[in-house]
C-alpha cells in the first residue's frame, strides 16, 4: 500500500490540509485524518458523527429484557416451587432479574456496535503513524492515490505550516 | 393433603430434656463437643428454652420448647438461592441437605434461629455411629439443619397407610420428641383435620404462635402455661 | 430425558430428609429416593428395660442391620449385625407409658460406647494406673475361682464384699443368693442421693419401707417438699406423666402445684407457687399445716393413725406449730403458712411429697415423719390422687430358693471399721457402684479399697473405683443381656419390666449373673444355685405369675417387655413387721451443720444433675451436650448463687470461684441464679471424674468433694445437705462455663 | 501553574510503565505475600471445615459478608463518580477517571469473591448461576442472593467494559512508544486502534451510552446488597431506608478508597502535575456531601427505631448505642461523621493530607458500618434465649487483611501496565482550551461550608 500524507501539529493547520485536499476534488470518503484525541474544535473533527449506537443499544437492552423475563418464567413455570407463600411467578423479583438482564443486554449490544464498527481492522486503514501518539501530531493523508495525483497531493498537504509530508 | 402442625402445651411442659435428646437420637444430629458448644456450635434441632421471671423469693422460671415452626410463610424458603429450603404441599418446611450450598441466609431470616449449620465434618467416635439412623441422611459440613417434624416416620407412616389404602390416622405418626414426652406436652398431626387432637388444641383459648408479628404464620401452637394460687 | 434416567441421577441426589412425593410426581422438584426403589433396612421392634436408674421403665427398642467391626478371637473384622438404633419408651408399659426421659434415650450410647471395656482384662500396673493386660474368660474366671476358693479355705468367706448401686430386681437377688450361699454378707449398695431415710420413715408410718408411689393424675394440690419429682428423683418418667394428666388431662380441671426448697429445681420450676424455706426446716412447714388442718376440725388428728402417732404433741394439735412459730423457724411468713394450709385442705384430693434434700439433714427423718403424718392427716396413702406403694414381688419366695433380704451393711460403717484396723474385706466385687467418686472423701473410700488384696470391676467402664481392680470382667450392656428391673414404685400394681436381649454382644462381654452362676459352679465346693443361666431364674420366679395370654408369664414378658398384675397371694413383698410405733415420738430438732457459720457462711447443696444423676452418666456424650434445665450449661459443672450474693462478693456470671468446706475445696465457675436463697450455693453431681472415659474425665468438678461426713441421726444416711461453705472468687471467666442460652431474661436485660 | 504540553502527558504518563525501580518489587512481594496467606488461609478453611471461622449461631454471618458489603461499597468509586462526572462533563475529572474506575473493577472482584468465602460449600457455588443442569434445577429467583448474582454479574460487566474502552486509545499510545515483545502485547491490546474520527466518536458515544447504563446498575447493585439485610425479618434489617442508605454509604466509602489511591499514586508516580489539590479539593467537597448525607440516613433510621420502641428491634438498638457494641458504634459516627465534617468543612483543613486523613476514617467506619449492621442484629434476634455474639478468628481476619493487600497488589500491577490517568483524555482536555479545565482558584470552588 502506498499513501501520501502530512503531520500538523495543531488542529487549524489539519483543517487546512483537508480543506485543500477537498479543494484538490479528494472526495472526504478518500481523507484519512488520525489524531492522538478527539478534535471536536475542528471541522473535520465533527466527520462520521452519525451513529446507529444509541438505537442498538435499545435493541441490546430488549433483547435483554425479553431474555430476562423469559428465564424467569420458563424457570420458575417449569418447576413450581412454593417458598414462603410467593407466587410462582412474583414480579417484584422478577423485575429486579429483568432489569439486570435488561442493562447487561444495552451494555453488551454497546461494546458489540463498538468493536464491530470502528474496531476491527476494516478495509484499507494501514495508513498509521507513531507520530500521532508520540509527539502529538495529527495527521491527514490519502492512502493509494493514483500516481500522477501524489504531486498535487503532496502541494496541498505541505501548505499549511509546519507541514511535514511523507510518503508511505 | 394433611397440613402437619405441632401444640405444645406449656402447662404440661416440665423442661427435663427428654425431646431434646430423643431429638439428637433420631435425627443423627452430632455432638460437637465442648470446645465446639462454647463458641456457640452446638446443635439442637429442639431446644428449651427457659425464662427467668422475678427476683429471688418471688421468682419463676418458664420453660418454651422451641423447634422449627414449620411456618406457612416461612421467611426462610424465599432467601435459599438454590430451593434447598423449600416448602411441601403438606406443609413442611423441607431442607434439601444435597440441595444446600451454605450460605446461612435461611438462618438469618429464621426468626426463631432453629436453624443450625455444621461447621465440621459430623463424626462419631466408633462404635458410636451404630447408633445412627438409616432413614436420616448425614449432613456434610457447611450445610444447614434443622427439625423436619422428623419426616422420615411422616413418610413411612403415609406410605404404610397407602399400603393399607386408608388415611393416616390421628396419632399414628409422633415425631422422636413427641413420643419421648412422658408429660404429653408436644402433640403432632393433622391440622386440617378439624378432628384431630392437635387441631383441636391449636383453637385452644391458651394458643398462641411464637412471634406472631413476624408474619410467618408458624404451624406449632404454644398452650399457655396457667397460674393458680 | 426419559423416566429410568431421571430416576437414577435423582438417586443421587440424596437420602433422607425431606420432600413431599404426593401429587404429580413429575411435579417433585428433587425426589429422593423413588419410592419404587426405596429398600428399607427392615426396623424390627424388640422390648427393653432401661438400667440407667432404678425405676425399670420399659423400652421399645428399634433394631436394625449395620456393620459393625468387631474383635472375636483376636480377629479384627466387619460383621453384619442387628444393631439396636433407637430407644423408646414403650406405651403401654404401666411405668412410664411410652415416655422417656434424655437418660433414657442416650442409655443406647452405653452399648456404643467408644470408650466401653471389650473384654477381660488383669491389671499390669500399680493401681490406679490404668495398666492392663487382656486375658480370657477362661484365665479370668479360674483366678476369681482361686480367690474365692482360697477364702473358702481359711474359712474366711465373710471378708468377700459385693459394693452395688441401689435398684431392685432378679439380678440383686441373684447377688445376693450367691453371697448368702456362699457365706459372704449382703451386698452393700450405696448411692449418694439414696432414699434410705424415707424408705426408713415408710417402714414407721406406712409399714412399707419402700418409695411411693404418687397418683398425681387425680390429684387437685400437690405439695412437694423439696422433692424434684419431675426430674431425678424416684420414678421420673412416671411422674412426668401423671403430672401432665393433673395439669391438663382432666377436662374443665387443673391441680395446682407448690414446692418447698430453697433452690429452684427443674420441678420447682413448673410449680405454681415456689416456696423458699431455710434449710432444714421442711417438717417444721408441714406440721404447721397440719396444725393449722386440724385447728379447723375438718381433719381430726386421729386420721392419721400411726403416722400421726410417730409425731410429739400431734394427738394435741401440734401446738408448738402455730404459724408464728413456723415463721420464726422457717423463714416464711405465716400468711403463706395459713395459704398453703387454706390450699392443701381446700383442694381435695391433695398429696404431699417429700424427698430430696429435706431428708439430707441431720433432722432427715423427722421430715419424712412429719409430711408422712401430714398425708395420713388428709387421708391421702390409698386414695386416688393420693400416695400408693407398689405391690413387690418376693423373689426370694417366688424363686424358693432365694435368701431373703438381710438388713444391709452401710458402707460408711464398712470403710471406717476397715480402716480403724477391723475386719477389712479380703476381695471386693464392685458391680455398677463407683463410691470412690460417689462418697464424700472423709470417708476415704479409696484409701479403704487400696488395702483390699483382690478387687474385681463388673462394670464396662474404667472409672474411678473400677481403676482399683486387680480383674475387670466386663458386663454386657443392658440391650445385649436380659434386662429387668423390679420398679419400686410408679406403678399401683406391681411390675416386673424383663426383657430378653435384643442384640447381641458388641464385644467379648459376659453377662454378670451368669459369670456369677458360672463362678459359683466352678467353687471347689459349688454354691448349688439351682439356675443354669440367668434367664433360668426369671423363669422360675415368673413361673408363679398369672399370664394374661396363658402361655406363661414369662413368655408375656418377653412379648411385652413386662409383666404386670395381682401378684398370687405368698409373693408379695410383706408390709413391714414392724407396726408399733416408734417407741419415741419425734420432735423438731434444729438441723446441725459442718462448719463454722461464720467462717462458712453459705449452706452447701449438692443435687443430683438432670443429666448425670450423681455421675454414673457422665460419660455419655448426648447427655453432656443436654442443655440443663435451669441454666442450659452443656460439658460443664458451676456453681449456683444468688444475685444479691453475688453482687456482695464481688462475683459476676462465669467468674472463677473456690467453693471451700471445712473439708475440700472446688474451683469452678458461677452461675448467677435468682432461683436460690442468698444464704445457699448449689452444685450439680456428675462431673468432676478423673477417670471416666474420653467425655467425662478432667471435666468439671465434683461437690461431693466438700461434702463433711454428716448423718442423719435416727437412719445414720449420709446428711449430704448438712455442708457449710466459704465462696470466694479466684478470677474472671476462663471459658470453661459453656452456656447455651444467650439469655435467660425474656424482657429487659439489654435495657439495664 | 503551567500545564503540561501534550508530549509531556505522554511521556510523563508513560514513563511508570517503562521504569521499574526495586520499590516495586519489594512491595508487590510484600502484598503478594500477604494474598498467599489469605489464599492459605481460605484452602485450610475449605480442606478443615467452615469451622474455623468465628462464624457460630446464630450469628451466621460475619466478617465475609461485612468485607462483602465493603468492598462493594468501595466499588461505587470509581463507575459512578467517572460516568456521573463524564455525563455532566465536568472537566476536572479527566485525571480521576480512571483510577476510579480501576477501583471499582478491582474492589468488585475482591467483594465478588467473598460470598465464595462465606458459603459452606463453595465448591457447588455454580449452583448459582442458571444453567439447564440435568435435573432442571434452575436457581431461585426470588432470593435475593441471585438477584446479587445478577447485579454484581452486570456491574462488573459494565465496570470492566467501561474501563476497558477508553484504555484502547492509550494502549495505542503504548504501543507506539515502546519497541519488542512489549510492543507486540500492546499491538494486540490496542485493538487495532488508530485515531480516525470515526473512532473517536464511537468510542464516545460508547463511553455516553455506557456511563447511562452504569449509573441505574451502580444503584441496583448496592440497593441489591441492601436487599439481602431487608428482605429478612431481623431486627433494624427489615427498614425501607436500607436501599439508599447502602447507595449513598457506598459512594462515600468510594470516595473515601478513590481519594486514598489518588494520594498514594501521586506520590509513587510523581504525578503531581496531574492530581493537583484541585482533585482532592473537589472529591473532598463531594465526600463531605456524603458525609452529611450519611448522618441524614443514620438518624433517620436510629430516630425511627427509637421511636417505634420494638422490643426486638430497642434490643438491638440499646446494644449498639449503649452496650457491647456501643464502642464500635460511636467510633463510627467519629469516622463517618465528626471527622469528615471537621476535616473537610474546614476550608483550612481541606488539603490533600486532610482529604486523606478524612478518607482513611471513612474507610475505617464504612467497614465498621457493615459490620455493626450485621452482628449485633444477628445475635439479638428476637427470642433472647438465643441471643449470642460473635468474635472472628485467625482465618478471618488474614483473610480480610489480604483482600485489602489483593487491592493494592492489583493497583499497583495495574499502574505498572496502564497509564494510570487516561492520557487522550486528559489531552482532549487540556487541547482545545484550558479554559475549560478549571483552574484552582477560589471563585470555581463549588461554595463552601463555612463552619
Amino acid at each position: 500500500m502506498k499513501a501520501v500524507y502530512g503531520l500538523y501539529t495543531d488542529g487549524a493547520s489539519a483543517q487546512q490540509a483537508v480543506n485543500r485536499l477537498r479543494a484538490a476534488g479528494v472526495v472526504d470518503a478518500d481523507i484519512t485524518i488520525i489524531s492522538g484525541q478527539p478534535m471536536e474544535d475542528q471541522e473535520f473533527g465533527h466527520r462520521d458523527k452519525a451513529t446507529w449506537m444509541w438505537w442498538l443499544a435499545c435493541l441490546g437492552g430488549l433483547i435483554g429484557m425479553s431474555v430476562g423475563f423469559g428465564l424467569a418464567w420458563i424457570t420458575e413455570m417449569s418447576w413450581p416451587m412454593n417458598v414462603g407463600g410467593l407466587p410462582t411467578f412474583a414480579w417484584w423479583p422478577n423485575l429486579i432479574i429483568i432489569f439486570e438482564l435488561t442493562m447487561l443486554g444495552s451494555i453488551l449490544a454497546t461494546v458489540a456496535t463498538l468493536v464491530v464498527s470502528a474496531l476491527l481492522p476494516g478495509k484499507g486503514g494501514a495508513l498509521y503513524d507513531p507520530a500521532v501518539t508520540v509527539e502529538g501530531k495529527i495527521l491527514v493523508g490519502v492512502e493509494n492515490p493514483s500516481d500522477d495525483a501524489v504531486p498535487e497531493l503532496e502541494r496541498s498537504l505541505g501548505a499549511p505550516a509546519g507541514a511535514l509530508v511523507k510518503m508511505q | 393433603m394433611p397440613q402437619w402442625g405441632m401444640a405444645v402445651d406449656l402447662d404440661r411442659c416440665t423442661g427435663c430434656g427428654g425431646c431434646v435428646v430423643a431429638c439428637h437420637a433420631e435425627n443423627n444430629i452430632s455432638t460437637v463437643g465442648d470446645e465446639q458448644a462454647a463458641v456457640g456450635r452446638a446443635k439442637h434441632w429442639l431446644r428449651i428454652e427457659r425464662y427467668w421471671e422475678g427476683d429471688f423469693p418471688d421468682v419463676r422460671l418458664k420453660f418454651r420448647p422451641v423447634m422449627c415452626q414449620q411456618c406457612d410463610n416461612a421467611p426462610c424458603e424465599p432467601v435459599c438461592p438454590t430451593y434447598a429450603s423449600h416448602h411441601t404441599d403438606d406443609g413442611l418446611n423441607a431442607q434439601v441437605y444435597n440441595r444446600c450450598i451454605g450460605t446461612r441466609y435461611c438462618a438469618n431470616a429464621c426468626p426463631y434461629n432453629a436453624r443450625f449449620f455444621d461447621f465440621f465434618n459430623p463424626s462419631w467416635d466408633k462404635p458410636l455411629q451404630l447408633q445412627l439412623n438409616p432413614d436420616v441422611s448425614l449432613r456434610e459440613v457447611g450445610v444447614m439443619e434443622k427439625c423436619t417434624f422428623c419426616v422420615q416416620r411422616i413418610r413411612a407412616a403415609g406410605t404404610q397407610a397407602k399400603a393399607e389404602e386408608r388415611d393416616v390416622a390421628d396419632g399414628e405418626i409422633q415425631p422422636a420428641c413427641v413420643q419421648s414426652c412422658g408429660a404429653r406436652a408436644l402433640v403432632f398431626g393433622d391440622l386440617e383435620n378439624p378432628s384431630s387432637e392437635v387441631s383441636r388444641l391449636s383453637r385452644s383459648p391458651r394458643g398462641s404462635k411464637l412471634l406472631e408479628d413476624t408474619g410467618a404464620q408458624p404451624s406449632v401452637t404454644y398452650l399457655s402455661r396457667l397460674t393458680q394460687v | 430425558m426419559d423416566r429410568r434416567s431421571f430416576i437414577k441421577l435423582t438417586a443421587v441426589t440424596g437420602t433422607g430428609a425431606a420432600l413431599a412425593s404426593c401429587g404429580n410426581p413429575e411435579n417433585d422438584f428433587i425426589r429422593f429416593i423413588p419410592d419404587e426403589m426405596i429398600v428399607p433396612g427392615v426396623a424390627v421392634w424388640k422390648p427393653g428395660v432401661c438400667s440407667l436408674c432404678p425405676a425399670g421403665c420399659g423400652l421399645t427398642v428399634r433394631v436394625m442391620d449395620a456393620d459393625a467391626d468387631v474383635v472375636r478371637d483376636g480377629q479384627a473384622g466387619i460383621v453384619r449385625i442387628a444393631a439396636a438404633k433407637k430407644l423408646e419408651g414403650a406405651p403401654d408399659h404401666p411405668v412410664n407409658h411410652g415416655g422417656l426421659c434424655a437418660r433414657g434415650q442416650a442409655a443406647i450410647q452405653v452399648t456404643y460406647h467408644p470408650d466401653r471395656i471389650t473384654q477381660p482384662l488383669r491389671r499390669t500396673g500399680e493401681r490406679g494406673d490404668g495398666l492392663y493386660e487382656a486375658v480370657s474368660w477362661d484365665d479370668a474366671l479360674a483366678e476369681i475361682v482361686s480367690r474365692l476358693d482360697a477364702l473358702e479355705g481359711a474359712g474366711n468367706q465373710g471378708s468377700l464384699t459385693y459394693l452395688t448401686r441401689v435398684g431392685r430386681s432378679h439380678r440383686a437377688a441373684l447377688v445376693r443368693d450367691f453371697l448368702v450361699r456362699f457365706g459372704a454378707p449382703p451386698p452393700v449398695a450405696f448411692e449418694i442421693f439414696g432414699d434410705d431415710v424415707l424408705r426408713r420413715a415408710n417402714a414407721l408410718s406406712f409399714g412399707r419401707e419402700q418409695l411411693p408411689t404418687f397418683d398425681l393424675a387425680n390429684a387437685m394440690y400437690v405439695l412437694s417438699f423439696g422433692a424434684d419429682f419431675l426430674g431425678t428423683w424416684n420414678s421420673p418418667v412416671a411422674q412426668n406423666v401423671a403430672y401432665g394428666r393433673m395439669r391438663q388431662g382432666r377436662r374443665g380441671v387443673r391441680g395446682a402445684f407448690a414446692q418447698v426448697e430453697s433452690r429452684m429445681s427443674q420441678t420447682g420450676a413448673s410449680a405454681d407457687e415456689w416456696v423458699p424455706v431455710r434449710p432444714g426446716t421442711d417438717g417444721v412447714l408441714a406440721l404447721g399445716i397440719a396444725h393449722l388442718l386440724m385447728s379447723t376440725g375438718a381433719y381430726p388428728s386421729d386420721a392419721a393413725g400411726r403416722a400421726g402417732a410417730l409425731i410429739e404433741g400431734w394427738a394435741a394439735g401440734l401446738p408448738g406449730y402455730a404459724p408464728e412459730d413456723v415463721e420464726r423457724m422457717t423463714g416464711l411468713e405465716a400468711a403463706r403458712v395459713e395459704g398453703l394450709a387454706r390450699q392443701f385442705s381446700d383442694a381435695r384430693p391433695a398429696v404431699a411429697i417429700v424427698g430430696g434434700a429435706p431428708l439430707a439433714h441431720s433432722n432427715g427423718l423427722f421430715t419424712a415423719l412429719a409430711v408422712n403424718a401430714l398425708n395420713a392427716l388428709v387421708g391421702a396413702p390409698g386414695r386416688d390422687g393420693g400416695i400408693f406403694f407398689t405391690p413387690q414381688l418376693d423373689v426370694a419366695a417366688a424363686v424358693q430358693s432365694g435368701s431373703p433380704a438381710q438388713p444391709a451393711v452401710a458402707l460408711e460403717s464398712l470403710v471406717t471399721e476397715g480402716l480403724a484396723g477391723g475386719a477389712s474385706p479380703e476381695v471386693v466385687f464392685v458391680d455398677g457402684a463407683n463410691p470412690v467418686f460417689t462418697a464424700p472423701p472423709a470417708w476415704r473410700v479409696r484409701e479403704w479399697l487400696e488395702q483390699v488384696p483382690y478387687i474385681v470391676s463388673f462394670g464396662h467402664f474404667l472409672d474411678e473405683t473400677s481403676i482399683l481392680a486387680d480383674l475387670i470382667l466386663p458386663d454386657h450392656s443392658s440391650l445385649e443381656s436380659w434386662a429387668e428391673a423390679l420398679p419400686e414404685s410408679g406403678a399401683v400394681m406391681a411390675v416386673a419390666s424383663i426383657a430378653p436381649p435384643v442384640m447381641r454382644p458388641l464385644h467379648q462381654t459376659r453377662a454378670t449373673p451368669d459369670v456369677l452362676l458360672e463362678v459359683g459352679r466352678m467353687l471347689g465346693t459349688p454354691l448349688a444355685l439351682p439356675w443354669e443361666t440367668f434367664d433360668e431364674l426369671l423363669g422360675a420366679s415368673l413361673a408363679g405369675l398369672p399370664s394374661a395370654s396363658g402361655s406363661g408369664a414369662l413368655a408375656d414378658a418377653r412379648q411385652a417387655g413386662v409383666w404386670s398384675g395381682e401378684l398370687p397371694a405368698g409373693l408379695a413383698v410383706a408390709d413391714s413387721a414392724d407396726t408399733s410405733p416408734a417407741s419415741v415420738p419425734v420432735a423438731f430438732t434444729a438441723p446441725e451443720f459442718d462448719g463454722d457459720a461464720d467462717e462458712y457462711p453459705f449452706h452447701f447443696l449438692p443435687y443430683s444433675s438432670n443429666a448425670f444423676l450423681d455421675g454414673s452418666l457422665a460419660h455419655l456424650p448426648w447427655l453432656q451436650e443436654m442443655p440443663d434445665p435451669l441454666t442450659s450449661a452443656m460439658w460443664s459443672s458451676w456453681v449456683e448463687i444468688n444475685p444479691v450474693t453475688a453482687e456482695r462478693l464481688g462475683i459476676s456470671a462465669g467468674d472463677v470461684v473456690e467453693v471451700t468446706s471445712a473439708h475440700g475445696t472446688v474451683r469452678t465457675r458461677v452461675v448467677v441464679s435468682p432461683g436460690i436463697a442468698p444464704d445457699l450455693v448449689a452444685m450439680p453431681a456428675g462431673q468432676g471424674h478423673r477417670t471416666f472415659t474420653r467425655y467425662a474425665s478432667g471435666r468439671g468438678e465434683n461437690p461431693v468433694e466438700l461434702l463433711a461426713p454428716m448423718t442423719d441421726a435416727a437412719t445414720g444416711a449420709l446428711a449430704w445437705a448438712a455442708t457449710r461453705v466459704r465462696v470466694t472468687r479466684v478470677g474472671p471467666p476462663d471459658g470453661r462455663l459453656i452456656l447455651f442460652a444467650g439469655s435467660l431474661r425474656e424482657h429487659g436485660e439489654e435495657h439495664r | 501553574m503551567t500545564h503540561p504540553t501534550g508530549q509531556q502527558i505522554t511521556r510523563d504518563l508513560v514513563r511508570p510503565l517503562l521504569l521499574t525501580t526495586w520499590r516495586f518489587y519489594v512491595m508487590i512481594a510484600l502484598f503478594g505475600a500477604f494474598v498467599v496467606a489469605g489464599l492459605v488461609a481460605w484452602l485450610s478453611q475449605v480442606y478443615f471445615g467452615f469451622g474455623l471461622s468465628g462464624i457460630n449461631w446464630p450469628v451466621f454471618w460475619g466478617f465475609y459478608i461485612t468485607n462483602f458489603v465493603f468492598w462493594i461499597g468501595i466499588s461505587h468509586a470509581g463507575t459512578l463518580i467517572s460516568a456521573i462526572l463524564r455525563l455532566v462533563n465536568a472537566g476536572w475529572r479527566r485525571p480521576v477517571t480512571r483510577c476510579a474506575e480501576a477501583i471499582t473493577t478491582f474492589a468488585l472482584l475482591i467483594g465478588a469473591m467473598f460470598p465464595l468465602i462465606h458459603i459452606g460449600r463453595p465448591w457447588l457455588a455454580f449452583w448459582l448461576i442458571p444453567y439447564p443442569s440435568e435435573r432442571l434445577i434452575w436457581p431461585n429467583f426470588r432470593s435475593p442472593l441471585v438477584w446479587d448474582f445478577f447485579a454484581i454479574n452486570t456491574y462488573l460487566t459494565g465496570s470492566l467494559l467501561f474501563l476497558l474502552l477508553p484504555m484502547i486509545p492509550d494502549f495505542a499510545v503504548v504501543r507506539d512508544s515502546t519497541t519488542g515483545i512489549r510492543q507486540k502485547i500492546y499491538r494486540v491490546l490496542a485493538l487495532g486502534w488508530r485515531g480516525t474520527p470515526k473512532q473517536w466518536h464511537r468510542l464516545e458515544s460508547a463511553m455516553q451510552i455506557m456511563a447511562i447504563a452504569i449509573i441505574p446498575v451502580a444503584v441496583s447493585v448496592h440497593t441489591i446488597v441492601s436487599f439481602d439485610f431487608s428482605m429478612a425479618p431481623v431486627p433494624m434489617w427489615q427498614t425501607t431506608i436500607f436501599g439508599p442508605y447502602f447507595v449513598a454509604g457506598a459512594i462515600f466509602s468510594g470516595i473515601a478508597g478513590l481519594i486514598i489511591a489518588m494520594a498514594v499514586l501521586r506520590r509513587l508516580l510523581h504525578l503531581e502535575d496531574y492530581l493537583r489539590p484541585l482533585h482532592f479539593e473537589n472529591l473532598g467537597k463531594l465526600m463531605l456531601v456524603m458525609a452529611l448525607l450519611w448522618g441524614y440516613f443514620v438518624f433517620n433510621e436510629r430516630l425511627v427505631t427509637y421511636y417505634g420502641n420494638g422490643p426486638h428491634e430497642m434490643a438491638v438498638f440499646w446494644r449498639t448505642q449503649r452496650l457491647s457494641f456501643a464502642p464500635l458504634y460511636w467510633t463510627m459516627v467519629v469516622c463517618n461523621f465528626v471527622l469528615p465534617l471537621i476535616l473537610l468543612g474546614i476550608r483550612r483543613f481541606r488539603t490533600i493530607t486532610g482529604c486523606v486523613i478524612a478518607s482513611f476514617g471513612v474507610v475505617i467506619g464504612m467497614w465498621l458500618e457493615r459490620y455493626l449492621i450485621i452482628v449485633p442484629s444477628l445475635g439479638a434476634k428476637y427470642l433472647p434465649y438465643s441471643h449470642g455474639t460473635y468474635t472472628p478468628e485467625l482465618v478471618e481476619v488474614t483473610i480480610t487483611v489480604a483482600t485489602f493487600a489483593a487491592m493494592c497488589l492489583l493497583y499497583m500491577l495495574f499502574a505498572k501496565v496502564v497509564p494510570i490517568i487516561s492520557i487522550w483524555e486528559l489531552k482532549a482536555g487540556e487541547h482545545p482550551s484550558p479554559a475549560l479545565i478549571p483552574p484552582a482558584t477560589e471563585k470555581h470552588q463549588l461554595g463552601d461550608l463555612h463552619l
